[in-house]
């Protein structure tokens, strides 16, 4: 995972800068006035209960889920405006493998990759990465066990080489060396000049890795955030 | 409009609420009026046709009826085309008002057309090009309010019946076309007033015809674009509630 | 229906017409009176400011 | 846009290829259809001949529609709409890719059930080439409204009840020509049925216009 430079604009605006983003769902606001500001390359990590509006908030990001009211400017797009330009300059592993069942494992990493506009020879080195290679590659996701389906997932997004990582629950499903395998990913993707956002319950985990903590509540974030913030940074 | 209506309204709950208004109040009594009309001079004042006897009678209000069917499906499509282009959801509303008007409307060119059918051909269907026709029109707005129906986001809901909204005009023209070559095959004497003897009193039965529904369908569109605004309304009402108590529940846990 | 029938060839086409034109009357009023009752019971729950027509 | 539809055809066709439901399910419920109108109508009075244009498209518009229904809820699985409309891939590109893989699935299914009808029903095949012009844009017809249709619908709990309902009317034009267009190949005289293909092309050309054009603001909420 090296990002060339040159397609990560450098700028000293924020990544992701919200201020009461409100989203609804259906008749139901999951973000009720959310303020967020983001710098490039930093680590953030979600908390918060559950129905908190993590995976709303990170949908929202990626531009999924239309903003209703306040400002949403990702990438220095505005969302408000615009949902469609920003999302193929993010990466969104959410719940949903996003995977063809009846296809190979490397045909699925291939199609996205392709279609993400990146090489095959990203998809490759992303497979490889997680160790996808080799057996494994020919086999149909369906038939994958979940932690499998997870590092499927990682690899198609690692070869999108995304501006903006937003990651719900990266950790979940994985063993400990997959999870090994994310924050390392997370941290060179840092490294390179990417921004992620993550969300997670292993928060002994997560709170070594991130470098800011927001915490989540009623669709706002919470002011008593910030502990074990900046001390932990890699 | 005015402001004396206005003020009614903030006073009192108990006073009139409804879709009225006082121009709709002034349209409502004139098309009761033209319609009185119709039947004075349709059943009553207008003699019978030479060939089509008493039947005649079913086209003062088969032809109106199916005219403006078709003039619903066009402002279905042209308010659908409006909504894509400029998102407006007033637009979105007339689309769906009139669609729901022109069912109707098909409906009763359907069945009159069937009573028509039975004195004269005998039977009350035969595979007449415009009425298949009508009832391939009466299919497509039966889908299009289909995906009306659906419970889903506004958004979602709103788009994608605008599509299907926007495609009832070309489908219109194309299966028009297909069922008239379809039937020149077989030549069948077809649904019209072709043969009557068409003039004076039953000239002007017509013409009160064509007034008199076009005066009940823009009656009826507005009064179902009122509703349908209203629902949106009720939507969208509770929503400061509803993000109050969303975040209440952060304060809490 | 062969009584309606027998009653059809007896009166000509009268029955038709009379069945044609009271679907027309009978759809339109039942219609308007559905549309009407199903706007005065929204707008009570809607404030006057918002019912743009008023 | 060209390339997104390579992509997502080449993507849709090997997934067909790899799981086999097209050719384990599609395939054998179309030849069901014919030995059920063989039932349903008496073969010896030759009552199956006469109908056999209509039945063949019937059976092609009902297969079809599984094959759609299919290439659909392909797409809406486990979070793939997601990740679909993140891709980066032009929406006007996944219309013409689905589409032309509906085409190919539908176009071995006609082969296949040409087949089974010149066996089956003892038809003798006579108009080439009107036959084919209509086998090639009756199926540009089916596929293209099939697939924009196929996206109104999809994401929906009610799709698979919403898509005959929408797609069926706007179908019978096509019914009606590729019918027509069959019946005067067969029974020698094409003249009459070349307009039909006009016709047909007209419905392909609107409906391409409209699923470039639409496939976008679709897609977007679901």
């Amino acid at each position: 995972m090296e990002p060339d430079d040159p397609t990560f604009r450098s700028g000293t605006e924020p990544v992701v800068h919200l201020r009461g983003a409100v989203a609804l769902l259906g008749r139901f606001p999951a973000l009720a006035g959310v303020d967020l500001d983001v710098d490039r390359r930093r680590i953030v990590l979600l908390r918060g209960a559950n129905g908190a509006g993590k995976t709303t908030l990170l949908r929202a990001l990626a531009g999924l889920v239309p903003i209703s009211s306040g400002e949403a400017v990702v990438l220095g797009v505005d969302l408000r405006i615009d949902r469609q330009s920003v999302r193929h300059r993010v990466g969104l592993l959410a719940h949903g493998t996003g995977l063809y069942d009846e296809l190979s494992v490397a045909d699925n990493v291939r199609f996205w990759t392709l279609a993400a506009g990146a090489d095959l020879a990203d998809a490759e080195s992303a497979m490889a990465r997680l160790g996808l290679d080799g057996r494994l590659s020919d086999v149909s996701v369906g038939r994958l066990s979940t932690g499998q389906r997870r590092r499927t997932s990682l690899a198609c997004l690692v070869a999108r080489r995304a501006e903006l990582w937003l990651l719900d629950e990266p950790h979940a499903g994985l063993d400990k060396e997959g999870r090994d395998v994310v924050d390392e990913l997370v941290r060179d993707a840092a490294a390179a000049g990417a921004t992620i956002i993550l969300s997670s319950h292993e928060l002994d985990r997560a709170i070594d890795l991130a470098d800011e903590i927001v915490t989540l509540g009623g669709g706002v974030a919470l002011d008593d955030s910030g502990a074990g913030g900046d001390d932990h940074v890699s | 409009m005015t402001t004396e209506t206005a003020g009614q309204f903030e006073t009192s709950d108990s006073g009139p609420t409804s879709t009225g208004s006082r121009s709709t109040l002034i349209l409502g009594i004139v098309t009761l009026l033209a319609l009185g009309v119709l039947v004075l001079f349709g059943l009553i004042l207008s003699p019978a046709d030479e060939n089509q006897g008493d039947a005649v009678r079913i086209m003062y209000v088969h032809v109106p009826s199916a005219t403006l069917s078709y003039v619903g499906c066009f402002l279905t499509a042209i308010g659908s085309v409006v909504f894509l282009w400029r998102k407006s959801r007033w637009w979105d509303l007339v689309a769906y008002a009139s669609a729901e008007v022109a069912a109707l409307f098909t409906a009763f060119t359907l069945v009159t057309g069937m009573l028509w059918g039975r004195p004269t051909w005998g039977v009350f269907w035969v595979w007449d090009a415009r009425l298949t026709s009508e009832a391939m029109l009466m299919l497509l707005l039966l889908g299009y309010l289909a995906v009306r129906g659906i419970a889903a986001d506004y958004q979602v809901r709103a788009k994608r019946a605008a599509i299907v909204g926007l495609l009832l005009v070309p489908n219109v023209f194309i299966v028009r076309q297909s069922v008239q070559w379809w039937r020149t095959l077989h030549q069948t004497p077809t649904l019209s007033l072709a043969g009557a003897e068409i003039q004076g009193l039953m000239l002007f039965s017509l013409f009160t015809g064509f007034v008199a529904m076009t005066l009940v369908f823009v009656w009826m569109v507005i009064h179902r674009f009122r509703v349908a605004w209203l629902e949106e309304q009720v939507d969208a009402e509770g929503l400061d509630t509803a993000i109050a108590e969303r975040r209440a529940e952060g304060v809490v846990s | 229906m062969s009584n309606a029938l027998i009653l059809a060839e007896a009166t000509g086409t009268w029955p038709y017409v009379a069945a044609a034109w009271a679907v027309v009357f009978g759809g339109m009023g039942v219609y308007a009176f559905v549309t009407v009752v199903r706007g005065r019971r929204l707008s009570k729950k809607v404030p006057p400011e918002k019912r743009r027509w008023s | 846009m060209f390339h997104d539809a390579w992509l997502i055809a080449r993507k849709d066709l090997k997934l067909e290829i790899r799981s086999r439901v097209a050719l384990n399910q599609v395939v054998p419920f179309a030849l069901l259809v014919l030995v059920l109108f063989a039932f349903a109508l008496d073969p010896d009075r030759g009552l199956l001949e006469k109908a056999t244009p209509g039945l063949y498209w019937i059976a092609v518009l009902f297969s079809g529609l599984l094959a759609m229904q299919r290439s659909f809820a392909v797409e809406a699985a486990d979070g793939v709409t997601d990740a679909l409309r993140l891709s980066g891939l032009a929406p006007a590109g996944i219309y013409l890719g689905k589409t032309l893989s509906v085409a190919v699935q539908l176009l071995v299914l006609e082969v296949l059930l040409g087949v089974g009808v010149a066996v089956l029903y003892g038809t003798s095949i006579t108009g080439w080439l009107l036959l084919l012009a209509t086998i090639v844009v009756a199926t540009a017809a089916i596929s293209t409204a099939g697939t924009l249709f196929g996206v109104v619908a999809a994401g929906l709990r009610v799709r698979e009840t919403l898509l005959p309902l929408l797609l069926l009317p706007v179908l019978a034009p096509v019914l009606i020509g590729s019918t027509r267009a069959f019946e005067a190949a067969l029974s020698g005289t094409p003249s009459e049925g070349w307009p039909w293909v006009g016709l047909m092309s007209v419905f392909a050309a609107v409906y391409v216009v409209a699923g470039i054009f639409g496939f976008g603001p679709l897609m977007e909420e679901s």
